[in-house]
């Protein structure tokens, strides 16, 4: 299969969306002839025309609250939030009006919202453009979130986001955009709520999102030479969130290590931990272990950043320690 | 002729639906038979009713916490609404809403909002989708003098009008946001004066005058429909109840609400059908009397509905897809 | 000692601190004249004037905003956010500048902020005047988080929350307003970070925050009858959050409960619960169980508000199931 | 006479200090010296110099993503600033802030923001305290023409004019936010005229003309500080660099920017105090040397600093407290 982007996957899921359905429009700061922060629209101002690919104000109030708007009118906005750090300026519009409103309604409307945002840190950005704020989110029923970390996932998840009637939001891990990895060229879309078991093991899980879940495949393989087999699952929607995969393999490995980029305290894997040690208990030969960014905003020297976010040698010694309990 | 008296007829119909729904769910309210809050807009009705008198079945309106005038004026089924207030299953929101979250998409009703200033990008948003479908329609967004200080106000002037979107803003300036006078909340007293900054149209109205009312949002809402972008429309006027029932109103005087009495929007009007022969008496009294009827139906209708069944809490939160 | 309400306590400790502290002053919407929509500061402004009771336009943006650059500037502002629903709405400027701000500086600024704010349903308000959003805080790094569930909590935790020269989120549940308590007539204080045991017990450890914790000790009392010994925990903070004492209970009882008004995902006790599971896994019995809100937005119908708020009914059958695992 | 001289020099020297420490910046940055982000404020350095002239030691302001001059003009220290871009334990915010987060409390500068708009409610906080604790001290709020549309902005400004905070907004409107030009963004040229939303005054300057920046600003500053309330103030200006260092500059001509080198505001400026005597030619070499060395001491100081120890990234989150 051909390989192509993290960045192309997106695009291309773009592209397909804005060329068969004339109803999908993107919105967002600096989308038009730059193609955004990251390029990811690069190309696609000039495809399809200003009405179709807008730039904005530096309003993301505005920007989200319009595109509600749009969507519970029928049309199926997609828009850009630079980084995922902004989307707090958002808050109402997201938390109170887009994610509540069909709800409140008594399912009177639907909102095909997707808001793509960027997160992650490691580019020394410091602590506003590098947070992984997933789980605000995931404290907010209404809203489905997608977190792929493959062009493949990228790709597919996407164009299922695109399609959902539900207000999505859509991260993109920064450091992810040139990564490689096969995609088909014909169109497909991966459904919400189904985790993907990136590799099979028997000794230890490892639940890992976004650019961990890379990593985490990276130390999987290593550890594997030294005898130690880990199952790497990656949930790649955290809203609806598939736990029965996540079950099945902890019945069989009994041991669990969660991994996310978002902060500790309160973060995604809170919820998973939580679940897994309610749902699977009988399960559990070792407690379940949790290794995030931590308890801190993001600090930009590159040293500091690397000591606050999960680097593959803490993932090794947490799967060594988990093993060994 | 007779078209217009119709029309006219018609106004004074709305505004009188609005006061009496309003004077008894006040009623009801008090008697506790309805859940949550209530935010009455008696003394506002010639704003909803004189902007409403502009739009089509299929233009849409967003709304506030004090919002049934606006949902009376635009068609809401009496029924519906007095249910929701309820919380009764046949409301318009199963129950999920209540007063402060009255919707009817099938009519352009896109929601009252708990948020003061919540449906101000909202509206923004239906606009934009009517400018890009190309369908015509026209988005009228209601918010008070003191959401006219939100963040999201600004942005989404900004935004309406650079886009030249087919919106209209309606500030209805009641004095107070809440316990707070104006003069306490912001350093203007004509809100209309802040589309400058926008590059748009402001437009004064007294908004105890239905037809003042009426005409002057009719020319926004035109300009709206011909493409020549939004309008912000500032509508002096006032309520007479508290800002909500409870309110024990320390904020202003009881003279103060006797002198706007004064102006009463619906006496003012009636007065003009009357004067001008345009309407009789009698017939007034018929049409009145209609109204009347409605609205008791409507409160039976509400109380012999069933509540929701608990489960269906759990409901209508997600569209269920296929695939 | 004398017995006061939930709303004397609160308004007692603000009295106080403007009384010892020229630079505590309250600024918020609606809180002049009418004391707010809960009438907590009714009477300061009659006592304090306008400078140092001031009723701000409906503006949450620039209240946060502005009294983080008061606190910055050396002043101690105490903000009320009239429901904590409308947090979001100054998502930013609570987020992203007075979280991170001493952080972001490397330690050059203090922001001695505190921001009052109501929580939870009952009242049938709806989904945009009921939530119990305390965990998109929890989530943050660099505030504090306090929830008081009695009269004594509630004027001692705002003292030191008043004192504290970090930005702290005080949480009032408008259903305790009324609720009567012995407070000391003397001036006190309580520390962050201490959870108090409101009841001891053997069999099982609840843990709850705000309402539920009356809800927790009023089914406690009628268990004890049925020979079922139930301790209740109230953390009060939840950040610093008191792990200690929470496990000091497991140890001796094996069996958690935690029960909170947030929603259920990524909740508050996703966090708690996380923790137990991983740090006492040794003592547990069974599995760590969480009471929520149901995952959806607060409906208005009583009968649909009370069906998704967890009640005393479903307390008790959880702490029996819990019992019998 | 002796004074005015020195304050003009003084003037001069800052703004070259600022060009001469965004070239090095620059180019260090394109060395892969430094990690992060980098927005250069080349070109508008007459803004920061002009408006910061008017403002006392402990005058506070606050800055944008596009900060340094405007630390550059308050006074700070170039090694700290520079050590702080290298990401040091030397730097003024210890490594964790990096160039869009650099302050210095001691000196007033409340720190730059990487949320745009982020700084503008935060100068209204520190204008209350001012007025509040009565401490003479003026605030002086920096944001771009993007920045205007923020929903921040409007509440900060209605805030500030309600209470006649001593605050100064300065709108540098450099024609684009980010890669979208000003028609792009608002449907205004004046960014000014959005003072009369809020019943203040508004001032339209050429930002390239530090003295006009000065003048005029003075006028706001002393018009705060005497407790007559907030001044917007819109300097016309221009970024000579893309919106950050890698930008490809698609949405603009090199001819535009040839056009806008052509009033660039130190050769303007320098050309003025010559033209009219007020400093030989002989001076300024003096003092651009001075400042050339000033530099290569900050970077040699930033070089050789240490950077933070790993676990110095736990520290600074919370002020412990006894009790
Ligand atoms: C964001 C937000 N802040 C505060 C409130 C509380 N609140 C409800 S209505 C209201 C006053 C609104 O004033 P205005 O916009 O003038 O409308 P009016 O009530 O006068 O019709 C306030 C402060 C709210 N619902 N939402
Ligand atoms: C809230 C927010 N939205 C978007 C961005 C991304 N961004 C950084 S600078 C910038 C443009 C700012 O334009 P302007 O205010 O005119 O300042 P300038 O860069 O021209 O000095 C944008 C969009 C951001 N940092 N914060
Ligand atoms: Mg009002
Ligand atoms: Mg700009």
């Amino acid at each position: 299969m051909r390989e192509i982007t993290f960045r192309e996957a997106i695009r291309e899921a773009l592209d397909e969306a804005l060329r068969s359905d004339a109803k999908v429009f993107l919105m967002g700061e600096d989308i038009g002839p730059l193609g955004g922060a990251f390029t990811v629209t690069k190309g696609l101002f000039d495809k399809y025309g200003r009405k179709r690919v807008r730039n904005t104000p530096i309003s993301e109030v505005a920007i989200v609250g319009a595109a509600t708007g749009a969507a519970m009118a029928g049309l199926r906005p997609i828009t850009e939030i630079m980084f995922c750090d902004f989307l707090p300026l958002a808050g109402d519009q997201i938390i109170n009006q887009a994610a509540k409103m069909r709800y409140m309604f008594g399912g009177q409307v639907k909102v095909p919202l997707t808001i793509r945002t960027i997160l992650g840190a490691g580019l020394s950005a410091a602590a506003h453009h590098s947070q992984s704020n997933e789980a605000l989110f995931m404290h907010t029923p209404g809203l489905k979130l997608v977190i792929p970390s493959t062009p493949y996932d990228a790709k597919g998840l996407l164009k299922t986001a695109i399609l959902d009637d539900n207000p999505v939001i859509y991260f993109e891990h920064r450091c992810l955009y040139d990564s490689k990895g096969p995609v088909p060229e014909n169109s497909y879309s991966i459904s919400f709520g189904r985790a993907d078991v990136k590799k099979e093991g028997r000794d230890v899980t490892l639940i890992a999102t976004a650019e961990m879940v890379i990593k985490s495949l990276s130390v999987a393989e290593e550890l594997e030479q030294e005898g130690i087999s880990v199952e790497v699952i990656d949930p790649r929607t955290l809203n609806p969130l598939d736990m029965e995969t996540i079950y099945e393999s902890v019945k069989k490995t009994g041991r669990v290590l969660i991994v996310h980029e978002a902060v500790l305290t309160c973060g995604p894997g809170a919820e998973i931990a939580a679940r897994i040690s309610e749902e699977a208990f009988d399960y559990l030969d070792a407690p379940v272990k949790r290794l995030a960014t931590k308890d801190v905003p993001i600090p930009m020297a590159p040293v500091l950043e690397d000591f606050v976010i999960p680097q593959k040698e803490d993932i090794k010694i947490a799967i060594k320690s988990l093993r060994n309990f | 002729m007779e078209n217009k008296r119709n029309f006219l007829a018609g106004l004074y119909a709305s505004m009188y639906k609005i006061r009496r729904f309003e004077q008894e769910a006040v009623k009801l309210f008090h008697n506790k038979e309805l859940p949550g809050w209530l935010h009455s807009y008696i003394g506002e009705e010639a704003v909803a009713v004189g902007v409403c008198a502009s739009l089509n079945r299929d233009d849409y309106i967003t709304s506030t916490h004090r919002g049934h005038g606006h949902c009376i004026a635009k068609g809401a089924d009496l029924k519906r609404m007095m249910a929701e207030l309820y919380g009764k299953e046949t409301g318009y929101c199963k129950g999920k809403g209540g007063s402060m979250h009255i919707a009817d998409f099938s009519i352009g009703i896109l929601g009252a909002n708990g948020i003061v200033g919540g449906g101000i990008p909202i509206a923004t948003g239906t606009a934009l989708a009517s400018q890009y479908l190309e369908d015509g329609r026209v988005t009228v967004c209601f918010f008070g003098d003191g959401a006219s200080n939100q963040g999201g106000f600004h942005e989404s002037l900004n935004l309406a009008s650079l886009w030249k979107l087919p919106v209209v803003y309606v500030c209805e300036n009641n004095l107070y946001a809440e316990t707070t006078p104006q003069a306490d909340h912001q350093p203007i007293r004509d809100i209309a004066d802040r589309a400058k900054s926008y590059n748009m149209p402001g437009v004064i109205i007294d908004g105890n005058d239905v037809l003042a009312v009426y005409e002057e949002t009719n020319k926004a809402v035109e300009r709206a429909r011909a493409g020549r972008g939004p309008t912000l429309v500032e509508c002096k006027t006032y309520r007479y109840r508290g800002h909500w029932e409870g309110d024990p109103e320390v904020y202003r005087t009881k003279e103060e609400v006797k002198e706007w009495k004064k102006r009463d929007p619906l006496k003012k009007f009636k007065k003009y059908l009357l004067e001008n022969d345009i309407i009789q008496s009698k017939e007034i009294s018929f049409v009145e009397k209609k109204i009347e009827d409605e609205i008791k139906d409507a409160v039976k209708y509400a109380q012999a509905s069933p509540p929701p069944r608990p489960e269906s809490a759990l409901e209508d939160l997600y569209v269920e897809q296929g695939g």
